[in-house]
């Protein structure tokens, strides 16, 4: 038997309201199933699973907040009995039999033990009497922050004040209309903004690097792509980009990966996070992985899957919680460069300008060609100048010939 | 209010015993070297001289044998009081105390009663060392039909006898041997006090602090640092550790949302223990953190002074874990 | 004293002293002595149905017969005046019986009903009433004795010119509480008869693998006490012993001790295989049964009559009937009153 | 197009759409949304439309004008 819990998005998550479930007992499922939608600060969420298995129950309902690492499922692996459950449950619905069954006795409600503590510290502490004061306040722990008791935890005092904070602002003020309709709360997203950015620069150290990339060979090799391709099977210029980016990423592993507790870890593989803007105000980036390894096309899909989804609201967990790089692009509006704010706990970020005609000096003549400036923000703790301002030549280089780019 | 006395804890126990033998004919003390010698803690000093061999027996050394002795007088309508010299030398007298004074009035369905007063000193602090300085009382308050009292104020020395005397069943009375020197003021009419109910000892918002006995005036002494420090801490003096006074305790936490047991006692399955657990089953969800114990190391009291003060709690141990309840 | 006696019909036959038990001597009319064979026999005939209904699971726990030792406790008890008490030990039907205890309230304690002398609470080993002052029933070997000395002191203290007559096995004379209560109670002249029954057999092991001195009574003396050695198989010497020791006693001359030589017929306990002691031994024992041989002394010497025999059975047989429907008829305590008895305060107001 | 360009951006409020103003800056789309708009198009209405032709499809009255001469 396997817990499915509520899983952490992020260094600033707390806790998850499950919008809505995918799955329901006696299910099967499959790693990487989406199984439910969460609703964070971040906006909604799906979620995946990491196991196999069958679905033995689930423990809270939709509409329901728990924090993170709380137990919001049960999973019996292939093969396990339903413990305690009737033989008849276990087996595989034939055609006459009704849908699979809800198992008897009342649903789960609570862990049956504690979920174990998180490394991160993300399993949020609320005292009994806070609990207790919140449920008769009718007051959404949710928005409580670390808590002034014992390890942070929320106590009644905290509760108590936060409710007189509630009556003394009245009522919430209602969200931009079309934020809502995209099942978001700009406000709480504009909050995750605000606290990770605060952090990256009070603790991370960064520096900035810019080049001039030019991108006429990329550009001609892209008309001539797309050209003889319908509008479905047309490439955008940020897919070139993103592919070099991350090639080169595979050489300047100093860039790809993480700063926990005082060290680098590189990243597991080359998840770049794509900064979106979400209309009305409000960015996330969510991860397309392993970019180095996808072609084009693919990466091409996945990219306006992401986009979609993100400005609908629809991201999955692990696109959420795994980026080991961010890419930023704000040409479209005609910023020429971007100098970024790395996303806590990564240590790059990359930044493209608008892409457009320049006027650049090629074997002492003055020309007009496609190109781009890119940024480097990076974080010193790992990283140095040097470094930096090779993997930057590496892109430019791979971007010079953009067959290399098919591998 | 009448003038007030100063005394000490020791000359109100033998005021409570004076007392005892003046109203009640039936009343008598015995124990190892409470007549002649005067008590081993100078409590029954000069009774003798007043009362007479017949009411202040001197006993041989034979604990089971006086203790049980004094349940058959009690059983015969007397209203002995067994003075057993020091807590662990009461185990010599388990037997008479759980099979036979604890026992006899559900085994006669009713029939026998045994209105038995057991007093003995008890906890460490004295560079006794391992047989003379144990706190067993709560020990004691795990068996039923057992009623034990820890008076840690002098007007509870001077008042838990009489109404121990009036009770018709067994009553054991621990007087820490900390707390025989111990100089205070009492009313000069001071009188009988209740053997049912905790007492809040000092009134405070942010934590309670739940204790008994020797260990009552360490625990002031930390609600006063924690005040300096801002903090509020309730004093809960529990007075009866059988029947526990559940209704104060709760009540109190249920204010505080916090709570830390001191006791001298050893952790494992001791008062500190029990009285978690009640809060735990009581008052679970009026709870802002763990329940926090003060207890002694788990280790026979040794005799090194600082080893001994060691193994007990002490204030600065109290404070921190008062601290701790507050996430400070 | 939170409960009165349990209501139950008086014995039929149970035995009226013919006369003063405080008498120093025993007046032998033939009344008396047909008292004392039926009052054995009465005990002897009520411990055969008990170990009957044991086997039918009627009464359960342990089950320690008297069988062979009866002419200790009538003997003795004849010589104790009402205002008298006993303590026994967990070997104690006889002793209850003997002193008077109903034989419906005994039945029914060991049915374990609420109608029992000790409302069921206390079983076979803990027979307590109050009406003839019985204070149990004790089944931890030696427990008993403090608790006598102490009663002693509290009638002395009192100036009641009561006597406790204080019965246990030999194997209590290795146990401490025999000596501090011994010592005591002679260092402060307590009026406390101690009766030592010496079946000779501590559980199962006899007296000569457990005792440095073998003659009890000798280790008594030693507390400065008078101490004698009687026949226990002889109810009239068991009777004539008592009555010589409790009338010291009563003169103010402190306590006094009996050892009783007697045997028991039966096993220890119902769950006992008897592997210590040959049947040899058993039977030559049985030849001098203090039933046995004062029925055939009463027949040599012309006091009992076949016909007396036969009254004296029919009674107790009617008797022993009455105890049984007693306790059949008899209530189980309800659940609700579990804790109650604990402390005298009722149980809702005792919160542990 | 409306239809097409609400289901792209459903969050923009197309009734205050100026007709000759720039989509992108309009209803704040970027290169991903356009290119939607130009697949969701070309499904719709049949036309092909060469990359090239972008730039003349960036307003609302643009890509009317647009889309007729290519006989939509």
């Amino acid at each position: 038997m396997a817990d499915i819990v509520m899983p952490s998005l992020g260094a600033d998550m707390e806790s998850g309201r499950l919008a809505q479930w995918l799955i329901k007992p006696g299910d099967r499922i499959a790693r990487g199933d989406v199984i439910a939608v969460v609703e964070t600060q971040k906006g909604a969420i799906e979620i995946e699973a990491f196991e196999a298995g069958t679905v033995a129950g689930l423990a809270i309902g939709e509409g329901e907040e728990v924090p993170v690492g709380a137990v919001i499922a049960r999973l019996e692996a292939p093969g396990e009995e339903a413990a305690g459950a009737e033989p008849a449950a276990a087996e595989p619905a034939s055609a006459a039999s009704p849908a699979p069954v809800e198992p008897a006795g009342p649903p789960l409600r609570e862990p049956a033990a504690a979920p174990a503590p998180r490394p991160d510290g993300a399993r949020r502490r609320v005292s009994p009497a806070a609990r207790t004061l919140a449920a008769r306040l009718g007051l959404d722990l949710a928005g409580l922050g670390p808590g002034s008791g014992p390890g942070g935890a929320v106590v009644s005092g905290d509760v108590r004040r936060a409710a007189e904070a509630v009556r003394a602002a009245g009522p919430p003020a209602a969200p931009p209309q079309g934020a809502r309709a995209a099942g978001l709360d700009l406000e709480e997203m504009r909050k995750a903004i605000a606290a990770a950015m605060a952090r990256s620069k009070r603790e991370i150290p960064h520096y900035y690097l810019v080049q001039v990339v030019d991108l006429q060979a990329a550009s001609d090799w892209l008309a001539a792509r797309n050209a003889e391709r319908s509008p479905e099977a047309r490439l955008l210029i940020a897919v070139l980009l993103l592919k070099a980016s991350a090639l080169a990423l595979r050489e300047h592993g100093a860039f790809n990966g993480t700063w926990e507790d005082g060290a680098f870890r590189p990243g597991a593989g080359i998840h770049i996070g794509n900064a979106v803007a979400i209309r009305g105000g409000g960015l996330v980036a969510p991860a397309i992985h392993d970019v180095d390894r996808l072609d084009l096309e693919t990466l091409m899909a996945k990219l306006r899957d992401l986009v979609t989804r993100a400005r609908r609201g629809g991201l999955r967990s692990s696109e959420l919680s795994d980026p080991t790089v961010t890419v930023s692009s704000l040409g479209e509006r005609g910023v020429d460069r971007l100098l970024g704010v790395i996303y806590p706990p990564q240590v790059a970020l990359l930044g493209f300008g608008r892409v457009g005609e320049r006027v650049l000096a090629r074997d002492g003549v003055a020309v007009v060609r496609q190109s781009v400036e890119l940024s480097l923000a990076a974080d010193h703790r790992v990283s140095d100048g040097h470094s930096g301002g090779l993997f930057l030549r590496r892109i430019a280089d791979l971007l010079q010939e953009p067959d290399r780019l098919l591998a | 209010m009448s003038t007030a006395l100063e005394t000490t804890y020791r000359e109100c126990v033998r005021e409570a015993i004076r007392d005892a033998l003046q109203r009640d004919p039936r009343v008598f003390l015995m124990g190892e070297d409470v007549g002649h010698y005067g008590g081993c803690y100078a409590v029954s000093k000069g009774l003798l001289a007043e009362f007479g061999e017949e009411r202040i027996r001197d006993t041989p050394l034979s604990e089971n044998g006086f203790t049980g002795i004094g349940i058959g007088a009690a059983l015969g309508g007397l209203r002995p009081i067994v003075e057993i010299m020091t807590v662990n030398f009461s185990f010599l007298a388990l037997d008479q105390i759980i099979n036979n004074a604890a026992t006899l009035l559900h085994m006669s369905g009713g029939a026998f009663n045994v209105p038995l007063v057991i007093r003995m000193a008890t906890g460490a602090g004295r560079q006794l060392a391992a047989q003379h300085s144990h706190s067993m009382e709560g020990w004691y308050a795990h068996i039923p039909g057992l009623r034990v009292l820890t008076p840690a104020t002098l007007e509870d020395a001077r008042g838990m006898l009489w109404t121990a005397l009036e009770d018709p069943d067994p009553v054991l009375i621990f007087e820490h041997v900390m707390l025989y020197n111990r100089a205070g003021s009492l009313a000069a009419d001071a009188g009988p006090v209740d053997i049912e109910r905790a007492a809040v000892r000092r009134e405070g918002g942010d934590v309670t602090l739940l204790t008994y006995g020797g260990a009552l005036h360490k625990t002031l002494e930390a609600a006063e640092a924690l005040a300096a420090e801002g903090i509020s801490a309730e004093v809960v003096d529990l007075r009866v550790l059988r029947p526990l006074d559940e209704a104060t305790i709760v009540a109190s936490v249920a204010r505080t949302r916090r709570a830390v047991v001191v006791d001298e006692g050893w952790r494992s399955g001791g008062v500190s223990a029990e009285i978690a657990t009640r809060i735990m089953e009581r008052a679970f969800w009026e709870l802002d953190a763990p329940v926090e114990r003060v207890c002694g190391a788990e280790v026979p009291i040794p005799y090194p002074a600082h080893l001994e003060q060691a193994a007990l709690p002490q204030v600065a141990g109290i404070v921190a874990a008062a601290r701790r309840t507050l996430g400070r | 004293m939170t409960a009165d006696p349990p209501a139950a019909s008086p014995p039929s036959s149970s035995p009226r002293p013919a006369e003063d038990p405080r008498a120093p001597r025993p007046h032998l009319s033939r009344a008396h002595l047909l008292a004392l064979l039926e009052q054995m026999l009465r005990i002897r005939r009520f411990e055969d149905r008990c170990a009957e209904l044991y086997s039918y699971e009627k009464i359960r726990g342990f089950l320690h017969l008297y069988d062979g030792e009866e002419a200790v406790a009538v003997g003795a008890m004849r010589a104790l005046a009402p205002e008298d008490a006993v303590v026994a030990t967990y070997r104690e039907h006889g002793h209850a019986l003997a002193r008077g205890v109903p034989m419906t309230t005994v039945m029914a304690e060991l049915f374990g009903k609420q109608e029992g002398c000790s409302r069921g609470r206390g079983g076979s080993m803990h027979l307590f009433d109050k009406a003839t002052r019985f204070y149990g029933g004790n089944a931890i070997v030696g427990g008993g004795l403090p608790l006598a000395a102490g009663l002693a002191l509290a009638h002395k203290l009192r100036g009641e010119p009561a006597v406790v007559a204080c019965f246990f096995g030999e194997g209590a004379s290795a146990e401490g509480a025999f000596h501090e209560t011994l010592n005591l109670a002679a260092l402060w002249t307590l009026p406390v008869l101690f009766v030592c029954e010496n079946n000779r057999y501590a559980m199962g092991t006899a007296l000569r693998y457990e005792e440095s001195e073998q003659q009890i009574a000798r280790k008594a003396a030693s507390y400065n006490l008078a101490a004698v050695t009687v026949d226990g198989m002889d109810v009239v010497a068991m009777e004539a012993a008592t009555r010589e020791a409790a009338t010291a006693i009563r003169r103010g001359g402190g306590p006094r001790f009996i050892e009783a030589e007697t045997y028991r017929f039966r096993a220890h306990s119902m769950f006992d295989a008897q592997l210590y002691r040959d049947k040899e031994e058993v039977e030559a024992w049985r030849a001098k049964g203090p039933i046995r041989r004062f029925r055939s002394w009463l027949e040599q010497a012309g006091l009992l009559h076949p016909r007396d025999l036969e009254e004296i059975e029919a009674r107790i047989a009617a008797e022993i009937e009455e105890a049984v429907r007693f306790a059949e008829a008899g209530s189980w305590e309800p659940l609700e009153d579990l804790e109650r008895f604990v402390t005298s305060a009722p149980a809702a107001e005792t919160a542990p | 197009m409306l239809e097409e360009l609400a289901r792209i951006a459903p969050e923009a409020d197309l009734e205050s759409l100026a007709p000759a103003g720039d989509l992108r800056d309009e209803l704040d789309i970027d290169s991903m949304d356009h290119l939607n708009l130009m697949i969701a198009l070309h499904r719709r209405l049949g036309v092909e439309i060469p990359e090239r032709d972008y730039p003349r499809l960036l307003s609302l009255d643009a890509a009317v004008a647009y889309l007729r001469t290519r006989g939509a």
